[in-house]
Formats: structure tokens, C-alpha cells, sequence
């Protein structure tokens, strides 16, 4: 049974979440994938690992609220509390399924920025890459996430910081890493797919106008079968069961 | 061959000296040596390259001292707000040179350079402006299945700061809890200076060699420094504090402001004693866990 | 994707099929795991390639056994004493194929197997005859300065198998004492079989994140095995059993010779159990030291 | 004050410690270096490190007899129990001072053979190089260490298992390794060190007769000031207290 009430960021944790499937090595960086986890682990997914490039590993929700990757209660119990490389050789020799990404831009392939974006003349220095580069690179898969902002769908990013599929509908021919690029994008309006490497609409938020969601993309963003037309459904609205998990994950709704 | 001890903090840092290549923050938003990085701000020591994987403040804090020319970095800014306004407005007004990595390809360069290999192989990179934009990098391709792959060349840096649980005086460490990049960067760097919630006699470190990560003969100088990683958290010490992180974030955000934080956080106190007298956040561990008993013997 | 806990040994070892390549004596003379090897020669598992650094007896024995086609190591032999017998007999008579390594190449093989990239480069090996005789091996030069490196290329073996300590059920491992390339010989297999002293509660494993070696998705299968390692030593449960190394090298110097011995040792026991009333040694710690505690919590 | 009776193994032993100066990483492998580290540790070297590549690292002697790196006596109280990994990349990086070698042949050169040698028309295997090869590219110095027998002693070694210098007097320039190359040997009967890459004789050990031990070589072996006559000792014996050491360490002489 769905709740009536819910914030935005509660759903997209809880659609995040399902991108989690049941055995997953899932790579968790920063804000929301942090709390997605936890409530994959605690729901569909009792079998996923979590692997952060701080060095730790998790199978199971912290018992406490975490900023970051590295609060204590992310590492008291945690299965390892490693180095890094442990993590990126994981990563990089392919034993990692699902890697989270947000990003400042995105464009129709899912090449994404989280370095430098222009504002009119000036442009805008952003933290960086961090681990998204590589996970960009070498993930089975990658989900983004970020807030539904126009300025945020682009038809070239400033930079890529983080590659996803090729122009020319040649997949990851863009470059040679192992990993299968973005599979999945969601936003705080709906939820995206790649189709041939290119952007389709897959499910609409709850509420969500869709015409107008859809016209913050500077191109006119299709919706599959391979990739024209395709169905586009309602995406569930977080469970009541959920929502008790992502409070007591963040009790205070600081990433919620 | 070993450390030489430092009796205060201030003597440890004043060994390094202005100019010098300091990676730190290399645990990640575990364990980072604030009270270092604030000594060398005090101490005035400037035109520094800072090294790190993500930087959670203490890089922002720096730049925002004056104390950086360069950044050799994959992320600078505050975990919990995001942004980091000294470092943006450096960089957007050339205050500073920027080399962007990967976490990864910092990781890699310091391996390197902690294997005295001229560089390493990845399949990462490869496809982003991390590597087209950047000098540092180049194309390879592998002779054995003529893959192409990133190869990534070593940094070795001056120095490294780890903040740790306990070490010996001679510069024996044991560290827990996640460790980032702290291993290839102790290996990469010419010296280390470790600061420790405490300095505990040998025979501690000796009764658990499994758990030491770094030996003395990598280390230049070891300082007792409890709370020396505040606001970030330390395994079995203490929590993170994050409002402090906020603080910042709402302080900072011209450079006057940030002046006037650094006047009373870093400037305004004269060692960690006084400072951590200014933090108002109990921090403390309430449910220890203990780790299952391991023995060694003969 | 966590570890099938198996039964028994003969249970976890039946799953590693006749022609596999078999990483294993990765601890180098420590805690090597005799007992999964002896359960491989009682199985008739053959046409292995045995993968490892220096191989304290364990590889001899294998090859006596008639289950191994190919060596690729650094060392084989018996530490106590010199020779393996087997191996070298094995040798001169063209029975096995020997690729010759150096303890560095073998680990940095499997790094680069472990960290997912084709080769990783060396200044290790050039001008050596492992090198120079070798068709594994590549000549490179450093993009960077130019300067010539060895590369080695990625050595992926299907199986390694590794004695522990203790593990949980789902495979999660502390390991303690020296591990030689445990690390690496396990990021870069394919599957991952763990005999150890104690199958513990996992509980156990989450007191001491930082103590965990090898997580669950790494392994296949995980036993537990008391004296798993005899003769070799396992830190904080029993000592090496050197008369047992010395009473092997004089007791296989030809094959009918070995044939006796492993009647004995190997085919004439059912189990380790009944291996073990058969050691006639006091083997036990008699001076335990305590790790100093360690806690974590929040 | 020299003591009137000692085994050859312990003059060995004692010669072998020697060439450790205080302060110095030494590389300790198989045999009678796992003794000669202990005794310069507890003598002239009391901040003198080892490490072995088993992942240990060492700096007093063990509390007990080892059979190897790897008894529990040598892990008991260590310094640090990590990886090989590690220990190679101290050796590589160039933190090693000196390292020791054994050997089945040795040339003029230094070269070493652990891998096969040539028994008439038979060739004989040998367990290999271990870490030898790494060691004699990478460490500072090498002290070289085996029994005196003329078959040992090589114009030529039938498999360069451990380079050494080269024969053009070119020093290490017949590999780019980072390492010092070979310092010293020390056999049963006397210790030669290396001048310009060539073997010379430094001491004879006491009571032993110089020309029957040089006739032992294949080739006339020079004495030094490089590479020509200089001058020639005697070892100094063992002394009390070192033998007082040497059997608190192998109490029966399991090594020496």
C-alpha cells in the first residue's frame, strides 16, 4: 500500500533502491545511494553488498544515522574496512554490478559532469570527479540520480567527468573500460533508461505533468523500443514500509 | 631510520617546510588531519601542493589560509553541503593551479610511487576529460592483447599526513577502520608525519604486528594529538561532527567570512587543547564494540 | 554470491575439477593448507597447474602424487631441508612443465589478475635468466623518462585456496600472521576455497572489520579444517612440526620411496582427523600473546 | 676475545652479520641469514630492521628457534605481519640496503645460479630463484653466501637466476634495476667483495690456506685496488659473545 505523504527525495531513494537488485555488489558514494542501500538491503535485495571507496564493505544498514560513507556506524559491523584499491580492483576486474552517479549535467547518452559548468560568461568550479570517473568507467551498470533541473539536461556537457555511452549508438565504444554505462537515470520528476546508449523516458513521478517534465530536455527525448516509442508507466510511489526505513535511516531528513 | 618524536604538534610541522608536496586527507572523510593542516596555516607555511583523493574541508581550509598553489586532487569541497567556497572562487579567479584526477588515478599515481614503478596500467579514464583534458596521463596499449588502457605516472610527494589511532614513538602504527589511499601514500611519500589519539609503548604495537600499516622507517616525526582528526571521525574514538561541517559551510562562503572563521578556529587558538575547548558537540562513542580477541604466541 | 559452506573437506575440494589451475601455498612457508592439497591427491584430481611463490613441500608432494602437468613458481622445494625430490625428478624427466618466476613476478601476476589489468610493469627481472629464457614475459619502456621495464603479464587462476584462521560461514575471513599473496592470489582467482581452524558466528567478523582478509563473494566454498596447515605453522594455533619436513626429505628421494610415504599420509587416512592421531609432535602455543584491544562502535 | 672453537657455518654467520650496518633494512631470506640478522641486531646493529617476504618485519631477534621466516617465533612480536606485496615494494622503491643470497654457482661477476646446474651431461634441478632474482635487481647491496666447493665457483653460471654486474665492467648496466648489485660474498673459507663489478679476494678465514682456496676458482682472482693487488686479511673470528648468540638462536646447530 502506498503512502500518501512523501518528499521527493523519499522517492527517488525508493526508486534508487529497486535499482539494487537481489546479489548485487552495488559501489554507494555520497547522499542519497547512501540511504537507497541501506533500504535495498533491508527489502528486495538481503543478499546485495555494498562496496565504498573509502575501503568499506557493508551487507547490512548501519545502525545509526551517516553523512558520509565513513561515519562510524557505517563501519562498526560493516563485512571489511579496507583501503581503496581494494575497492577499485574490484571494480575495475569487474565484480562490481551497480554504481551509483550523481551529476550537475547529463546529457542524451548519459555523459556526465560534476567539474566545471558554465553560468552565461563565467563558468563554475563543482568538487569534481572523486570515484565517479571510475565507476563511470568500469561499473556493470550505473544509475544517476539528480535533481529534475533544466539547466541540468544538456545536449553536450561542459566536461565529462563521468563517460556514458557513445554518439554514434555504439554503446561503450567511446572507450575501452569494462563496464556496461549508464542503465538507468532518475530524477526527481521520473525515471529514465538507455536504450541503444540513448536517454528514454521510463516511468513519470507520481503527479508529475509529463509534457512539461519532458520540456526541460533540449532534445525531444523518446521512449524506447529501440528508440522510438515505448510504454512509460507511473513509477511506484515508496512503500509504507519504505518510508519507515528511510526515517529511521535519516531520521532528521537530512539527505530526505 | 625511525622517527624522530615530536614533542607538540608545532615542532612536527615546522619540519615541513613552505613549498612542499603534502598529500593528506587520504582516508577519505575518516581520520583527516585537521589539527596538522591548522598548524600549518598557523605556522604560515605556504605555496603548498596539496595531494588527496576527495577532500572533505581540510583542502578548502588550506586554500582559504593561503597556504596552496597547487591541488592535485579527484574532489574538493564539504560532504555534507557540497560546495566548497574556497576552493571554487581559487580556481575561478586562477588563484590556484588545478590538476583534476579520479580517485582512482590519485590512488594509482601514489601505488606507483609506493611500488617504484614509473607508472601503472587502467582500464579507467579512458573516454573522459579527466584524461583528455589532462597532461599527466597517456594512451598505452597492452602488448600482451593489444588492449588499450590509461597509464597513470607516479606522484611521490614530499610528505604525508595520517592521522592514526596509536603509534610508537619509534613510528609504529596501528590504524583501523577504513584507510582510502594510506597505504600507497606512506609508500609514495619521502617522509610521514603521523599524528595519534595516542603514543602508546612498543609492546602494544608488537602484540598485533597483523594490524600495523605503517613502520617507522617511512615515518619522520609521530605527535600525540588527541581529537586530531575533529570534525571528521576516528574508529573507536569519536563521531562525526557533522553541524561543524554545516557551520562552515554557512561561514565561509566569501573570504572575509571565511577570515573571520579562521580567526577563531585556527588562528585564535594555539594548539588542539584550546580548540577542541571551543567545540560544543558530544561526539562520544556510546556503543563500543570490541573486537574478537586474536592471539599471536609461539 | 556468498561461499556454499560445505560439510566436509572432501565435499568443499570435490569441487575443484581434474585440469584446474590451483593458486595455493600463498603464505609462503606459513599456514599452507596440507590439508585441502591431500584431499585433492585422494580425490585423483590431476592435470592441475599448481600456481605459487615458493612452495613449501605441498607442490612436491602434488606432483608425487601424479596430479599435477604444470608449475608456474618462484621456489619449489622443502624449506627445512633443500630439495623436493618429486618436483625435481618430475623435472628431469620432462614429466611437468615448469615456468619459472621469481617470488615478485608471481605476485605482481596475480596483481595484476586482482586489480583487473592485462600486465603490470617491474624493474624487478631484467637482466635474469627468468626473464630472458621466458615467453611470459614483455621488454617496455616507460612513457614518462623512457626507462626500460619488465611487464608481467595478468596470471588468473581458476581456484586459490587458502588456510585461515577463522571464518563465518558466508566466507567472510580473518587472517592474521604474515599472508605472503593471499591478497592478490584471491582478487585474481575465479573461485576461492577456505579451510579454517574455526567456522565462527558472523558476529565474529563484524567485531573487526579491519581484520576481514577475503569477503564472501570472493569465495566458493568455506570449511572448517583443526590443523589444516600441519606441519607449517598457523599464528596463534600451533607451531611448525620441522621433523616432519626432515623425516619427508629423507623418506621420498624416489618414487617408490614417496609412494610409501603418501600410502601413509595421504591415501591411508580417511580424513584429517585421522591424519592428525598420526602426528606424534607437541606442536601447541605455549606463550600466547593478546592482541592489544581494539574497538570500534559509534 | 675470539673464541677457540666455532663451526664454519658459525664464522659464516658471524661474517654474514658484518656486512648489516646499524640503521640498515636487510632483506633476510632462507638459512643462515635468518641467524646473521639476529646476531647484528642484538650486537653492532641494534637499529637495523628486517623484512622478508613472507610479509614480516622484524627489528630483534626472535624469542625462539626459526626453521623459517615464517615459525611463529619470527611473527611473535614483529614489528609488522602484512604481504609480500608490501615487503617488494620497500625493496623496489629502493628502502632496502642490503640483501642476502645464496647460491649453487657463482661467476667472476656476481651472477648467481639457484635454478639448474650441469652435473656432466645430466642437468640438475634446483627449487628456483624465490625472491633471489628480485633481491640481487633491486637491493642497495647483496652479500652473497655459500659453502666453498670448487663447482660452485663458475666462469660461467648456466642460468643467471640472480643478475649480478656485468662483465664489461660497466657495473649494473646490463639491467636497469634500481639495485647496488653484489657487495660481498662470504663463503666457508674466506669473504670477497666486488671492485668494479669483479669479484676480489678481502679475507681469509683463519687457519684456512690461501692459494688451495683460490685454486679453487676457475680463474685467477685479483685482490682489489681495481682491479688489480691489495691488500688481503684475516676474518676475524667469531667472538665470545657472538657465539654466545649464534646458539641462543640455533641452539643445536640445526643451521650452523
Amino acid at each position: 500500500m502506498a503512502s500518501e505523504t512523501y518528499t521527493p527525495r523519499e522517492l527517488m531513494v525508493s526508486a534508487a533502491a529497486a535499482e539494487i537488485e537481489d546479489g548485487d555488489t552495488a559501489f554507494v558514494g555520497m547522499r542519497l545511494p547512501l540511504i537507497a542501500f541501506q533500504l535495498a538491503v533491508s527489502t528486495h535485495a538481503p543478499d546485495s553488498m555494498a562496496v565504498y571507496e573509502s575501503g568499506v564493505v557493508r551487507d547490512g544498514p548501519a545502525d545509526g544515522f551517516i553523512h558520509t560513507m565513513c561515519d562510524l556506524p557505517n563501519l562498526n559491523h560493516a563485512v571489511s574496512t579496507t583501503g581503496m584499491l581494494d575497492i577499485m580492483s574490484r571494480l575495475q576486474r569487474g565484480d562490481v554490478d551497480v554504481g551509483f552517479l550523481g551529476g550537475a549535467e547529463v546529457d542524451r547518452y548519459g555523459n556526465l559532469n560534476t567539474t566545471r559548468v558554465r553560468a552565461g560568461d563565467e563558468e563554475i568550479r563543482l568538487p569534481g570527479s572523486g570515484g565517479a570517473c571510475d565507476i563511470a568507467c568500469m561499473a556493470g551498470r550505473t544509475v544517476l540520480l539528480m535533481p529534475h533541473e533544466p539547466r541540468r539536461f544538456v545536449e553536450e556537457v561542459n566536461y565529462v567527468t563521468s563517460p556514458g555511452h557513445s554518439a554514434d549508438g555504439s554503446g561503450r565504444g567511446n572507450h575501452p573500460a569494462p563496464g556496461g554505462g549508464p542503465d538507468a537515470l532518475v530524477t526527481s520528476k521520473a525515471t529514465f533508461g538507455f536504450a541503444d546508449g540513448e536517454l528514454f523516458l521510463r516511468s513519470v513521478h507520481p503527479g508529475v505533468d509529463r509534457e512539461a517534465m519532458l520540456a526541460d530536455f533540449p532534445w525531444a527525448v523518446r521512449t524506447a523500443p529501440e528508440i522510438g516509442e515505448g510504454p512509460v508507466t507511473t513509477t511506484p510511489e515508496p512503500t509504507d514500509e519504505e518510508l519507515e526505513l528511510i526515517r529511521t535511516f535519516d531520521p532528521d531528513g537530512f539527505w530526505t | 631510520m625511525s622517527a624522530e618524536p615530536a614533542e607538540t604538534l608545532s615542532d612536527a610541522v615546522s619540519r615541513i617546510p613552505s613549498g612542499s608536496s603534502v598529500a593528506t586527507g587520504l582516508a577519505l572523510e575518516h581520520a583527516i588531519p585537521f589539527a596538522a593542516g591548522h598548524e600549518l596555516a598557523r605556522q604560515g607555511t605556504d605555496d603548498l601542493t596539496l595531494i588527496g583523493p576527495i577532500s572533505d574541508l581540510l583542502f578548502d581550509q588550506l586554500i582559504g589560509c593561503g597556504a596552496v598553489s597547487r591541488v592535485r586532487a579527484a574532489w574538493v569541497g564539504n560532504v555534507s553541503a557540497g560546495t566548497g567556497y574556497r576552493f571554487r572562487e581559487a580556481v575561478e579567479s586562477d588563484g590556484i593551479d588545478v590538476e583534476n584526477h579520479s580517485n582512482f588515478s590519485v590512488a594509482l599515481a601514489l601505488r606507483a610511487g609506493a611500488l617504484g614503478v614509473p607508472y601503472l596500467p587502467t582500464r579507467s579514464l579512458l573516454g573522459s576529460d579527466v584524461f583528455a583534458e589532462s597532461d599527466l596521463f597517456e594512451r598505452g596499449t597492452d602488448p600482451f592483447d593489444g588492449e588499450e588502457v590509461a597509464l597513470v605516472p607516479a606522484i611521490e610527494p614530499d610528505w604525508a599526513i595520517v592521522h592514526a589511532q596509536r603509534a610508537s614513538p619509534e613510528g609504529d602504527v596501528h590504524l583501523w577502520g577504513n584507510t582510502g589511499i594510506v597505504d600507497p601514500a606512506v609508500g609514495a611519500a619521502e617522509n610521514v608525519l603521523v599524528t595519534a589519539e595516542e603514543v602508546v609503548e612498543p609492546a602494544v604495537i608488537h602484540s598485533d604486528p597483523s594490524r600495523t600499516a605503517i613502520t617507522r622507517e617511512q615515518v619522520s616525526a609521530v605527535v600525540e594529538c588527541p581529537w586530531g582528526a575533529h570534525p571528521s571521525p576516528v574508529a573507536g574514538h569519536y563521531n562525526r561532527d557533522n553541524e561543524y561541517y554545516l557551520a562552515y559551510h554557512g561561514a565561509t562562503d566569501t573570504q572575509a567570512a571565511f577570515d573571520e572563521w579562521a580567526d577563531e578556529w585556527v588562528y585564535g587558538v594555539e594548539d588542539r587543547e584550546e580548540y577542541m575547548e571551543r567545540v560544543d558537540a558530544d561526539l562520544s562513542i556510546t556503543e563500543p564494540t570490541v573486537a574478537a580477541e586474536v592471539r599471536y604466541g609461539q
